[in-house]
């Protein structure tokens, strides 16, 4: 195991209790616990250099405003950016999607035109195509997910022809773990003209990204899953698009100037950030980009498939258990989903939380990948890097138990 | 331990067999319920004659809590006059909420005696899963509303 | 002068200094400095209670979502809803305006139709309503600024008929510290079926607020004008136009099941709150405003007429110094825009700033009244809870050195 | 004091009476700059001939640094070459981003001395408002880059 135990020092909440027990925390898929070098970075922001940014023309404010843009600079560093202006800071990764889906779709979209999926999105790469569906008239296509549980590419050539304008697609799946096919599908997409959204969300946290290599024109995701604060997310975009794009929010900050009927819009990425941004969060999601970078992407990512390695062999010592994922670790991350025999994923979690292990339990905010794997919930396990092999033996622990309750042993 | 107070024999007998499962044919109420937050869902339909439930039906996916007191309740409630299975719930969820205290009927509605229900005592000790054995009767709830 | 003073301890950025001296922080209608109550609350969440909220089965999940929902009954209560469920958690004032524009006029107004606003609002009450008349056709119209820099009414009959669906106004003015004539335009509004919006942004941090009283059907405020964090804000509505209301944004948490091609809201807020929501900076809004509650908004808004009261006094006796704004103290707040001679506004707040006195210099986010005042620009000083005379002595200092810098003495 | 060093006489009389204010008749380019987080604005008509500006007119609302950066630009560059006016803008910036060095100009850019201009220097110990000092010569780059 790569030696990343060090780092629990660095989180508060590890050295707490739940329900009388040590804190085992298995939902970082959910979210992350923070260091104390981003909760720091917050409070100390807040007690040393709070100003609103872009503004002022006293000293204070050009420092907030120096620390602001320079997390974006950080930000766009880690994700190896060609600028900092091609981040937009947004609310989270969420936002970060509702804004392209505004801000390029509800401009561009109309009837016969058509957004391919996969069943394999989140809600939050889900609802915001709906609603820009019902505006504007193009409809939903989706790929479907193979008895790998990986993103069917079988049918990608009938599905993707020139009437497909968006291809919105997971970069690693939240529920299963695995890693979509984002080169393939940008490669394929832009061939036919289409424009490739990823949803980043488990892939930026858990895998080195490059926007380069990636081949999208947008890839989303948010702080508070890589360790960084709530509040605050980010959307890349290839500086032409981000050019031609619409704003989706007005208000102060994002503009050049304001008539009374018409105003034009601040240069990118100002003009989609609309009102004080969140000033705070952008500095601790700066601070964090930072600690994972000390650590090291790439030893973030052997940390985890070495520890979602040994969680997957310890499980399938669990009678009855059955695993909703990939068994290959180079084609995963470490979102573990699981049933065990009859027991529902929630009684499952509240016997875990008894032990003080947190999973999630439910439809992960997938329901049309629940639908297709037929399962109403799953439990599910994920790690990041704090998690150690212990984290894992006290899952399985706590599952045996639950066989034993619920009368299986 | 407080686990094997929660999951009691006779609550993992209903989650596995549940009781007056299906729909009902003919005129009935029908009123579903939901949580969001973790997908559990209930439906029911009711028979009502003359003031008194006469029949009920239940379907439902969910957690062993949720399933089983939605079963225990479609038992407890079919027989029973309106105003019975108003208290009745008056009486469930007070024992839902009530934590340490001793006995969970309120003496000023004394119409129900819970029994079979108080098996789901032990889920006051786990107040994130309160909200699972609520849901049938706050199904149930929505099903009166309807009765003219 | 009503005695907070003793609060000033409770705010560590008050005893840094700014290029060499002490700071002096008159930008509060900016952003407000944070008592220490709140930067710890937002790091205590981060050491001992962070995580994602509605989702878990787990303990330490459902005490973080009694955290989060216990902040928006505080907020709730604070300024009288209701119910906590009139309050929507945004990501500030601007992202309030937004969801209102989008969720309620996106879907309602056409050709025809009219949006009346007034010439003192911020761009964040102007902008999204030209982005929503480009939408639908609607057309905008403006209230214009009477001489004693207050909305002008006399022109209401003929611009408030039919046609007007949304009435948008500010309550508080961030240049000229007006307060708006809500009450009056809720009642015109109404009796001609118009919803009225109301940009609380500079209001509800200074002035005691009861929904029921202010006879609005939207407020919108932010928590970092009001000691809180940045990123996050709130909307309140009449419970039945939030039923009505459709979402911005889609996502997780806020459906009730999601379809391949349609999905079902959740009910009423969440059904507005797409994604994992700002959960730190809830609850230290929730923080802020138990803050501002135990001060007593009473004694918040007395004291800050006393400090204006004074300042307006100070500032009369500097030479060629115009302020705009009202001088009788109940039409207004602390938020207090001048001219020095032909000094322009930056190169006063540079003087400013080397005495360690922070003000603002710009268009305050407000060019349409910035042209009807016929001004580039103004310095700004605005106060709150934490500001004492001897922050005004300083300024009127700064002033005195700026006439003879820029040889007018 | 450093306030005194910022707003220098010379400064305070180009602020109050810019030189070259107006615009150009007859064939000319034209350019605009603005700081959005100030509202600063500046506008720019050059008259170039042979590869030499012949004439400069400038329009501003702006504080005292824009603007006189702006008048003293405008006289700076009439009757220059090209390629004078690019080393003076280069200089021009050098100074504005060097705190403590001692010649503002790049000994390898001779080909323009800033004279009057050095009295700008003052603004470098005042980084907000270095933006202020520029945006006339972030307009003159962008008028240039007109030139055919
Ligand atoms: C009157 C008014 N409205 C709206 C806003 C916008 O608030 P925010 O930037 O926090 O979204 C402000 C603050 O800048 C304001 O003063
Ligand atoms: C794959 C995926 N996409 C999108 C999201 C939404 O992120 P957020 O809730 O932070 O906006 C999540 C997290 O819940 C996710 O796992």
């Amino acid at each position: 195991m790569s030696d990343l135990r060090h780092l629990r020092d660095d989180f508060p909440i590890l050295a707490t209790t739940m329900r009388g027990h040590p804190l085992v925390y298995l939902d970082s898929a959910s979210t992350t616990q923070k260091p104390i070098q981003v909760i720091d970075a917050v409070s100390e922001y807040y007690k040393t250099l709070n100003a609103n940014v872009h503004r002022g023309a006293y000293t204070l404010a050009d420092e907030a405003t120096t620390a602001y843009e320079g997390a974006r600079r950080r930000i766009a560093g880690f994700i190896k950016a060609g600028s900092p202006a091609e981040v937009v800071f947004t609310r989270g990764t969420t936002s970060a999607i509702n804004l392209v889906a505004y801000g390029w779709g509800l401009e561009r979209l109309g009837e016969g035109d058509r957004i391919l999926l996969t069943l394999m999105e989140h809600h939050s790469n889900v609802v915001p195509w709906q609603i820009i569906a019902r505006h504007t008239g193009a409809e939903l296509v989706y790929l479907s997910i193979d008895e790998d549980y990986r993103v069917d590419l079988t049918d990608l050539e009938s599905a993707l022809d020139e009437r497909v304008k968006i291809v919105a697609v997971s970069g690693m799946s939240n529920v299963m773990g695995t890693i979509g096919p984002v080169q393939d599908l940008a490669a394929a997409a832009h061939a036919v003209g289409a424009v490739v959204v990823v949803d980043g969300a488990q892939m930026v946290p858990h895998l080195p990204t490059d926007v380069g290599d990636v081949g999208a024109d947008f890839l989303a995701f948010g702080a508070h899953k890589m360790l960084g604060p709530t509040g605050i997310g980010a959307l890349w975009g290839r500086p032409e698009l981000l050019e031609e794009m619409e704003p989706a929010e007005g208000g102060g900050e994002m503009i050049s100037d304001v008539q009374l009927y018409e105003s034009r819009w601040a240069p990118v990425p100002h003009k989609f950030e609309a009102g004080t941004p969140p000033i705070a969060q952008a500095i601790g999601f700066g601070a964090a980009v930072e600690y994972l970078e000390k650590v090291g992407m790439e030893a973030v990512r052997s940390h985890e498939v070495e520890i979602t390695g040994y969680a997957l062999e310890r499980l399938a010592e669990v009678p009855d258990l059955e695993v909703y994922g990939p068994r290959d670790l180079s084609e995963r991350g470490g979102a573990v989903s699981f049933q065990l025999a009859d027991i529902h994923a929630h009684d499952l979690a509240t016997v875990l939380d008894e032990f003080g292990v947190a999973v999630r339990a439910g439809h992960h905010c997938a329901k049309p990948l629940m639908r297709h794997l037929a399962v109403p919930a799953t439990a599910r396990a994920s790690f990041y890097v704090y998690n150690v092999e212990e984290d894992v033996d006290r899952l399985v622990e706590g599952l045996e138990e639950a066989r034993r309750v619920f009368g299986l042993v | 331990m407080a686990l094997d107070e929660l999951y009691r024999e006779v609550i993992l007998d209903h989650y596995r067999n549940p009781r007056r499962k299906g729909v009902l044919e003919g005129d009935h109420i029908h009123a579903e319920g939901q949580n969001p937050s973790c997908g559990d869902e209930f439906s029911l339909d009711l028979a009502v004659e003359d003031g008194k439930i006469v029949d009920a039906a239940i379907q439902g996916i969910g957690c062993s809590i949720s399933q089983a007191s939605g079963s225990m309740m479609a038992e407890a409630i079919v027989g029973k006059a309106l105003d019975e299975v108003t208290d009745l719930t008056h009486n469930f969820k007070l024992m839902m909420s009530i934590v340490d205290g001793e006995n969970p009927v309120d003496p000023d509605r004394p119409g129900s005696v819970l029994g079979d229900l108080e098996a789901l005592q032990g889920v006051r000790r786990f107040p994130v899963r309160i909200k699972c054995a609520d849901l049938p009767w706050t199904t149930l709830e929505d099903a009166l509303s309807q009765v003219g």
